[in-house]
């Protein structure tokens, strides 16, 4: 299949997608949807793992994404579990009804 | 010379100190008493004879030098423990132990019922070993510690009877005094020492004309420091308000140390530093007039005192006076003379006083007294010769003394001091024969319990003042004038005077004007006696008709020209509302204050910076993205 | 080509969009996996076939049926956003979101123009095979090391799951994939 | 160097008697106290020798031990001894000894971590005075703060925490600027030789130019002048003293303001002789401002304890005059008046412990008349007063004499104005007006003896009151000995410290031109005439040769 | 049109459609005649016919039954979340149907959708999708009992996925690539020993992972003795209880796609895909055979086990097979390279 994706629209593709997922962190109150857009941000560096990979040639971004996958699900996994706790604890998965460290 | 001469003298009173302090109450009244009047004792006899070697040596080399082991030696300053025997020191040395050991016999009796006996003992002996430190001294820094030692003996010794809180607030007053006088003394030593190199007398004597220009500033400062000090000790104008408040001490205290011996030291300091006060005469000059002035003002106060112990201390003020006034005219030899026979009466005189008041059971108001000559045989005869011997009549000591300071004063040219000088003598005779009128003649006023048990004083009290009475009487033959190449006594003291500068010798009297001055000296005691008898035994009435006419000066001298109070609103009160005002708003509040500011402040500042935490994830979230955007900015503008 | 990229890459946009948009945690969690799905396209595009697929199956297939769990187990409803304060730190998430999108944008464009269609031959031996060795030779010891991570990560999630007096948890929904 | 280490053992020895003390059950009250009194005087044994085997003429270190402490940081475990240390060494020892027995009845709970606490501080203090490794002894000065810290902090009065976060954070704030200049000397050593060292003689050695010099000396001046304490500041030392345990400000008192004056000696005038001598007024002045300020505080004290704290003050600005007058005199003067301070400041708060034991109150007003019941307390205590006020015969009189003499010869410019056309110099107004500070002390010390001693019994509870047990004779015995040993016999003190202040002045003043600083001719002239051996018919052996 | 004809892409993408037209069509049919063959072959098993009355002996009882179901009345549980209501079916059907795309039933190009070189993992990408169908059809029913059913098949089927995988990874060692026309080719070799021809199949070299293969097989396509989520007994019809008309339909359909395409991939994994003795053109052919054995036994499996409990299908899944797997692929490495060594 001729033609290659240049390089930069992956890297912007990844910055917006990046972006998407602060904002979503920033601006939701559900740890659910905050956690979901961590997943985003992780996808959107897998994503430029792989532009750069594949415009410099190397494998080492692709195995690059692995790594971060592993990572990704056991922090998933974790995270999961403290969510759980915590809606089990407080009744509530709403990040800003939960400020046990208020000063 | 098989034992140390001169060093064993001091040594044996500070032994009796020691033996006192170690056997402790093992040794009991009679034990303690023996010990003490035995150190004195023996140290008079060991005067005698170092006295006597040095008499034996020639006229010239008269001085014996014994040195202990160095003091204190920091760099180039270095001072030993060292003592000097010459003619002036061998006749203080004479008159510390001769009359202390009478005063010590004396006290057994007087402190015989007395609870703490063996600690009097101890100072006294203790007093001794500080006074004969001072007198011996080799150099001034010795001196020093002989004065100050004098000083807190005479601290502990008013203060005996620490109950009485008078006693003890004069003990205070006493030593503040002197300490004031010392910080002079202080001081005029270390410019002596910044200048002249040594602390030694005859080393800084030797050098001193060489080193300070004759008249020079430093010179004057130096002697009126040193002069300054020797008030503070001899109780002179400025520093004299101690001694009237120092009778609260037991009577003998009072005949040894604030008669004959402690407040002589001032005198003994200026005369040994003669070559430096002639270095500069302007101190003379102040030495003279300040010797009047007090002699004077002193007799003056003197006058209206009702109590019998205030009325010699004041006499003693004013005696003291005469032989500052000796020396500052120039003729030390006499100063020395009269401190000599002054110290035989006026002991005489504290005793006598002693043993009425013992007699009395401890009254000692004038008013409550009267008609004692026939009850206390012997202490009124030896009363009556101290009065005469003090008040001047020829045969007796102190008409030679005082003679030879007037006619001095007179032949220096300093007819102000002169003048002074007759009035002061008048005003002495009068109010010694006042004293002597209402001690002994006139109608009893005693109270009843005083009449019941009025006894002699013991045995042991009488025999010393018999002694005294002799000494005062016989003493003064040694000075007997118009001899040719002046008297027993000066010519004793001239190698110490003369090796000075050359002064300019007095002028020579015709024998006429000598005359005519005694003559003067003798009408003036005559005149005083004669008003005493006449107001006080003739006619009592006239006395307090006068005193009632001149009533707002009879209470100004009775109240000592408020001198006390004047001194303690000046300076005494101030100082303590400056130092709370200093402790209370300056430290705690400035210097405190200013610590605790910086620890509040720093409280402050950190609960700025809480508020930053607010607990909610969602704003450090926000912190982290706003950290990642300025981090791509800078990226971006450095790219 | 070009066409497909672009319009994986809408998908993309939009669905991760609408994942932090929507309301319902249960649709933005459905949006994810529609997003991680074009994102394995998108992989593919790059010629990561290896990647993508394995993309498809960890992501989607694992991670977000895991979300599913815990949002089901959780029964939560629609979230709402209410105060004030959360009011401005929406908009402030939002400006920053901007701020940062604009820099990153100016970053890229400065630093990589439009890169030189380097694209270059296309890769000798497959994919796969070639990821295989890679990972097996030289990241070996990373493999390790996130083997054990995994391990840990199993560990601490049992642990947490039980909770204190061992509340019987929703086993499954704490199951982790591998 | 000597087989045996001896100042390891010196300074280590205390720590491990504490280190087993705390092995003990803490109800054995007996046996700690026994255990402590042993372990003190075995240090006082141990260290007595010091007196005769350290040899006063001898230049240099004498039993040095060098060992590699930090190689990579060129800080070596350096410790040796001189005239100085020597002294300040034995009043560390002979002060914990009496300390340590004085404070038997006045410690009711805990006393095992008391006297724990009391030996680690020895430990500390002798530690200061031998390391000659500035590194060394920073840690050891730091490692004094906390045994006195917690001494203040857990037995003290009611206000005994916040006078001892302050003691602790006052002393810290200086000793940290301390540091930043040891580390700016070490790094200016570093790039000057080459050689990475914090040895004592390496930075003498260092030549320092003027600017540096001068806030370099500001740092370790404010460092000291703390812990001395100097006039502003002093505010923590009442404080401390009033809260401290008896022991606990005894040993304050004794030992640990000489830190500073130490300090002052040791380091802050050889290192930078320049900004010494150019900053010599203002530090004299300050002194001098203490002297004053400290006696006129002391008259209107009602608390016993405070006013002994501000009489420290006081006689402390006479140690820092006699140091600053930078000629023979005063440093030996300054010298001495640290050994006499540290005896009678410390016998007076034992005397103070004696009778707040007893009575539990400290106020003046609450005593009177002591001398009736207590007459044997009365004498220690008119003898150690009379120390405090410097009579002649006591030790007192000795430094004092000597730090007015040292100040009244100060090589100081003439005071402009024409006093009487008489042109003082500066030298002349300091001993002046210290002089007038030895008339204050004796008014303020009368004062409170009267107060305390004389006079009649005004409150009934004073009757009855038991005088000195044979214990605390004991325990005043020795320090009146050493009163009137060091009053009427100075000179064997002053022959042991000589050499090493003169060393001292020698040192300062080769430095000076070394740093090219115009060596003010008279500045050092005594000291030319005092090198060669004084004259004086009973020149003593062969301590005189320099 | 020629100038349109000629371009390479439009040749591909016109070629592709038709295939995916043949694919679909094909599979529909083949989904419909296998109910009726399950329920024909139900009913021999326990002795009774099967439908026989529509058409000739019920042969056209499949169409009835499409008819019968897009006719029902179709209605939705109140307060269900409509949206994914309606996703869920379609999501059953699309992963099987993707799955086709890669599976080769003939030896030429024509006869496989797109010989992807990753084929097994698409087939395994597809597999993990399956779940959410279940998920989302429960969850959206609100139905608790539809929730319930719907989280223990997933649960069922993610913990399955992971031992299929694993088995699946022995004939990848094998064959060498992951394209499952490589696999096919890889298995054509015929080897002889002692004499008697034995293919090359892998269900002979990998005997284990085809038995595991095959049982996990059942487990992800909720068949016999897994089908726990449609237990009648308990959870009334499992996920799919409030699912009526076409939409049980489609999960009905996606059930069975399912089926017949885990046995394409068994047959293209174990048992040599088009490979049989004759010419190549038979390929289609024995594919055909093939599929039809694995169905039969699909079939055969489902009316002969009990249910499994929920635990023993954990404890099998996660205690028996996964380990298996794992030893498996050990024993096939250690094989491979005792085999190797000796060769080399």
């Amino acid at each position: 299949m001729s033609g290659v994706i240049p390089l930069s629209w992956s890297l912007a593709l990844s910055a917006t997608l990046f972006v998407i997922g602060v904002v979503g962190v920033l601006v939701r109150r559900n740890a659910l949807v905050i956690f979901m857009s961590i997943e985003l941000m992780l996808n959107a560096a897998n994503l430029a793992f792989v532009a750069f990979g594949r415009s410099l040639q190397s494998l080492d971004g692709q195995i690059f994404v692995f790594f971060v996958m592993t990572v990704a699900a056991a922090e998933v996994a974790v995270g999961l579990a403290i969510i759980v706790n915590l809606f089990r604890l407080r009744e509530t998965v709403f990040v800003d009804e939960v400020n046990l460290l208020k000063g | 010379m098989t034992l140390p001469l001169i060093s064993l003298i001091p040594a044996l009173p500070l032994a009796a100190v020691a033996l006192h302090l170690l056997l402790g109450d093992r040794l009991g009244k009679r034990g303690t008493a023996l010990l003490a009047c035995g150190a004195v004792g023996a140290a008079f006899l060991l005067a005698l004879r170092a006295v006597f070697a040095l008499a034996a040596r020639p006229e010239a080399d008269r001085t014996l030098v014994e040195i202990v082991t160095t003091w204190m030696r920091a760099g180039d300053f270095s001072v030993d423990i060292s003592f000097l025997l010459d003619p002036l020191s061998a006749v203080m040395i004479l008159v510390v132990t001769g009359v202390g050991f009478l005063i010590h016999v004396y006290s057994i009796g007087y402190m015989a019922h007395d609870a703490s006996f063996r600690r009097f003992f101890l100072y006294l002996n203790l007093f001794m070993f500080a006074m004969l430190t001072l007198v011996l001294a080799d150099n001034f820094l010795l001196m020093f510690v002989g004065w100050e030692g004098v000083g807190l003996c005479s601290y502990l010794l008013i203060g005996f009877w620490y109950e009485r809180p008078s006693a003890a607030q004069a003990g205070k007053k006493a030593f503040v005094v002197n300490r004031i006088g010392d910080f002079g003394f202080l001081l005029g030593m270390l410019t002596l020492f910044a200048f002249g190199g040594t602390l030694n007398f005859t080393r800084l004597f030797a050098v001193a004309p060489h080193v300070f220009a004759a008249g020079g500033t430093v010179i004057t400062i130096a002697t009126l420091l040193l002069f300054l000090g020797a008030t503070g000790k001899s109780a002179q104008i400025p520093l004299y308000v101690w001694l009237p408040d120092a009778m609260e001490g037991p009577t003998p205290v009072s005949a040894l140390i604030h008669a004959a011996t402690m407040v002589t030291a001032g005198v003994y300091m200026v005369a040994r530093c003669h070559v430096l006060f002639r270095l500069a005469p302007v101190s003379l000059e102040v030495v003279a007039v300040v010797g009047a002035a007090t002699a004077l003002f002193a007799a003056t106060i003197g006058l209206a005192q009702n109590d019998i112990k205030r009325v010699l201390a004041y006499s003693t003020v004013s005696q003291l006076g005469y032989m500052f006034m000796a020396c500052g005219v120039g003729a030390f030899s006499a100063g020395i003379f009269h401190l000599m026979t002054h110290s035989f009466f006026k002991a005489l005189l504290f005793l006598g006083a002693g043993s009425v008041i013992h007699a009395l059971s401890n009254e000692q108001d004038l008013r409550r007294m009267g008609a004692l000559s026939s009850r206390l045989p012997w202490t009124h005869g030896t009363m009556l010769v101290a009065t005469l011997a003090i008040t001047g009549l020829p045969p007796l000591a102190g008409f030679f003394s005082k003679d030879e300071i007037l006619s001095s004063a007179f032949a220096s040219g300093h007819f102000g001091v002169w003048l002074v000088g007759v009035a002061g003598a008048v005003i002495t005779a009068f109010y010694m024969f006042r004293l002597y009128i209402l001690c002994f003649r006139g109608s009893s006023r005693l109270t009843h319990e005083a009449e019941q048990h009025l006894h002699e004083s013991r045995p042991s009290m009488i025999a010393p003042l018999v002694v005294l009475a002799v000494l005062s009487a016989v003493g003064g033959w040694v000075g007997m004038p118009f001899q040719a190449g002046g008297h027993a006594f000066e010519r004793w003291l001239r190698p110490v005077f003369e090796g000075g500068p050359a002064f300019a010798p007095a002028r020579e009297l015709s024998h006429g004007t000598e005359w005519a001055l005694v003559a003067v000296s003798v009408t003036a005691g005559v005149i005083g006696i004669l008003t005493a008898l006449r107001l006080y035994l003739q006619s009592p009435q006239t006395a307090t008709s006068l005193a009632s006419r001149y009533a707002s000066l009879r209470t100004l001298l009775v109240n000592k020209y408020w001198i006390d109070e004047l001194l303690d609103a000046a300076v005494v009160r101030p100082f303590g509302a400056f130092s709370g005002w200093l402790w209370r708003f300056w430290d705690v509040v400035i210097v405190d204050g200013t610590v605790n500011a910086v620890g509040y402040a720093l409280e402050g500042a950190s609960a700025v910076l809480r508020l930053f935490q607010t607990g909610f994830v969602g704003t450090y979230a926000l912190f982290l993205a706003l950290g990642v955007a300025a981090m791509l900015l800078h990226f971006l503008r450095h790219g | 080509m070009i066409f497909l990229f672009a319009g994986f890459a809408a998908l993309l946009v939009a669905s991760s969009l609408l994942v932090v948009l929507h309301r319902n945690p249960v649709t933005s969690a459905l949006f994810l996996v529609l997003a991680f799905c074009s994102l394995g396209g998108i992989y593919l595009l790059l010629q990561a076939e290896f990647v993508a697929l394995v993309q498809v199956i960890v992501y989607a297939g694992a991670i977000m049926v895991l979300f599913l769990f815990v949002i089901m187990y959780l029964n939560l409803r629609q979230d709402v956003e209410r105060g004030v304060q959360t009011a401005i730190r929406r908009g402030l998430g939002w400006l920053v979101g901007a701020v940062l999108l604009a820099e990153a944008f100016a970053l890229i464009a400065k630093r990589w123009q439009v890169g030189p269609v380097s694209g270059g031959p296309e890769m000798l031996e497959g994919n796969t095979q070639a990821i295989g060795r890679a990972l097996y030779t030289r990241y070996l010891f990373p493999f390790e090391i996130t083997s054990l991570l995994l391990l840990v990560a199993m560990i601490g999630v049992i642990v947490i799951a039980k909770g204190r007096g061992g509340t019987a948890a929703a086993d499954d929904s704490a199951e982790e994939k591998p | 160097m000597m087989a045996f280490p001896w100042l390891s053992w010196l300074v280590f020895f205390p720590l491990m008697g504490a280190v087993l003390l705390c092995m003990m059950p803490p109800a054995a009250n007996r046996l700690i106290r026994t255990w402590a009194t042993v372990v003190a005087f075995a240090e006082l044994a141990f260290s007595l020798p010091l007196w005769w085997r350290v040899i006063p003429g001898q230049s240099g270190w004498q039993f040095g031990e060098r060992h590699d402490w930090i190689p990579s940081l060129g800080a070596s475990y350096h410790l040796g001894v001189d005239g100085i240390s020597m002294l300040l060494a034995l009043l560390t020892t002979v002060m914990t000894a009496i300390t340590v027995v004085g404070a038997y009845a006045s410690v009711e709970k805990r006393g095992r971590e008391f006297y724990a606490l009391l030996l680690a501080l020895e430990t500390g203090m002798l530690g200061t005075f031998f390391s000659l490794d500035l590194l060394l002894f920073y840690v050891f000065w730091e490692a004094m703060l906390i045994p006195m810290y917690l001494l203040i902090g857990i037995w003290g009065g009611p206000r005994r925490v916040y006078a001892a976060v302050k003691f602790f954070l006052y002393t810290m704030a200086g000793s940290v600027l301390m540091l930043v200049a040891i580390l700016a000397l070490y790094f200016m050593q570093r790039t000057a030789t080459g050689v990475a060292t914090f040895d004592l003689d390496a930075f003498y050695a260092l030549v320092i130019p003027g600017g540096a010099q001068t806030w370099l000396f500001l740092a370790f001046a404010v460092a000291f002048a703390i812990k001395v304490p100097m006039f502003p500041l002093h505010t923590w030392l009442p404080d401390a003293h009033v809260e401290a345990p008896t022991a606990g400000s005894v040993i304050l008192a004794a030992v640990l303001l000489k830190m500073g004056t130490y300090g002052f000696l040791r380091f802050a005038m050889p290192l930078f002789p320049v900004a010494s001598a150019h900053f010599a007024p203002w530090i004299a002045g300050l002194a001098i401002v203490g002297v004053v300020y400290g006696a006129l505080v002391a008259m209107v004290q009602p608390d016993l304890k405070k006013l002994v704290a501000y009489s420290s003050v006081s006689h402390l600005g006479f140690c820092m005059l006699g140091l600053y007058a930078l000629n023979p005199q005063g440093l030996a003067g300054g010298m001495l008046q640290m050994l006499n301070h540290g005896v009678s400041t410390g016998a007076l708060f034992l005397l103070v412990g004696v009778i707040y034991e007893r009575r539990h109150t400290r106020q003046i007003a609450d005593f009177g008349g002591l001398w009736k019941s207590m007459p044997v307390y009365g004498a220690v205590f008119l003898v150690v007063m009379l120390s405090s006020i410097g009579l002649p015969g006591t030790n007192g009189f000795v430094g004092e004499f000597l730090v007015l003499l040292g100040a009244f010869r100060a090589d100081t410019p003439h005071v402009g104005i024409p006093l009487l056309h008489l042109a003082p110099t500066w030298g002349n107004l300091w001993s002046v007006f210290a002089a007038l500070g030895v008339i204050l002390s004796a008014v303020y010390m009368l004062r409170m003896f009267q107060r305390v001693m004389f006079g009649p019994i005004t409150h009934p509870e004073n009757e009855k009151l038991a005088d000195l047990s044979m214990r605390e004779r004991l325990v005043f015995a020795p320090i009146i000995v050493l009163i009137f040993w060091i009053g009427v016999m100075p000179q064997p003190v002053l022959d042991r410290v000589q050499p090493a202040l003169g060393r001292t002045l020698r040192l300062v003043e080769t430095r000076m031109q070394v740093s090219g600083a115009a060596l003010p001719a008279t500045r050092f002239a005594p000291l030319a005439r005092s090198a060669a051996p004084p004259a004086g018919p009973a020149a003593r052996g062969g301590a005189a040769g320099r | 049109m020629a100038a349109l004809w000629n371009q390479p892409d439009v040749q591909v993408a016109v070629w592709a459609l038709l295939k995916v037209g043949i694919i679909l069509n094909g599979m529909l049919i083949l989904v419909s005649y296998m109910i009726f063959a399950e329920r024909k072959i139900a009913g021999h098993m326990q002795a009774r016919t099967g439908p026989n009355r529509v058409g000739w002996f019920g042969f056209m009882q499949p169409w009835a039954d499409v008819l019968k179901l897009f006719f029902k009345e179709e209605f939705i549980p109140a307060e269900a979340n409509r949206v994914i209501f309606h996703i869920a079916p379609m999501l059953a059907v699309i992963p099987a149907l993707v799955t086709f795309a890669v599976v080769p039933f003939g030896p030429g190009p024509a006869l496989v959708g797109a010989d992807v070189n990753v084929g097994l993992l698409v087939f395994l990408a597809m597999s993990s999708l399956g779940v959410y169908a279940i998920t989302l059809g429960g969850w959206a029913s609100n139905n608790k009992y539809a929730l319930l059913g719907g989280l223990r098949s997933s649960a069922q089927m993610i913990s399955y996925e992971l031992a299929m995988g694993l088995s699946t990874i022995g004939v990848l060692m094998l064959a060498g690539s992951l394209s499952l026309v490589d696999i096919v080719h890889a298995q054509s070799k015929v080897a002889h020993v002692f004499g008697l021809p034995i293919p090359g199949w892998y269900v002979l070299y990998q005997p284990v992972a085809f038995v595991i293969f095959m049982i996990t097989a059942l487990a992800e396509t909720n068949r016999a003795p897994f089908d726990l989520p449609e237990a009648e007994g308990e959870l009334v019809a499992g996920f799919h209880t409030e699912y009526s008309s076409m939409k049980f339909g489609l999960f009905f359909l996606g059930e069975f796609m399912n089926v017949i395409s885990i046995s394409c991939i068994a047959v293209t994994l174990f048992l040599g895909g088009w490979n049989g003795p004759g010419p190549a053109s038979l390929g289609l052919l024995w594919f055909a055979l093939k599929l039809a054995l694995l169905l039969f036994f699909f079939i055969w499996i489902r009316w002969t086990y009990p249910r499994l409990r929920y635990d023993q299908l954990m404890n099998l899944g996660w205690k028996v097979l996964l380990p298996l797997a794992l030893a498996n692929i050990v024993l096939t490495a250690i094989a491979i390279q005792w085999v190797s060594g000796a060769a080399g």
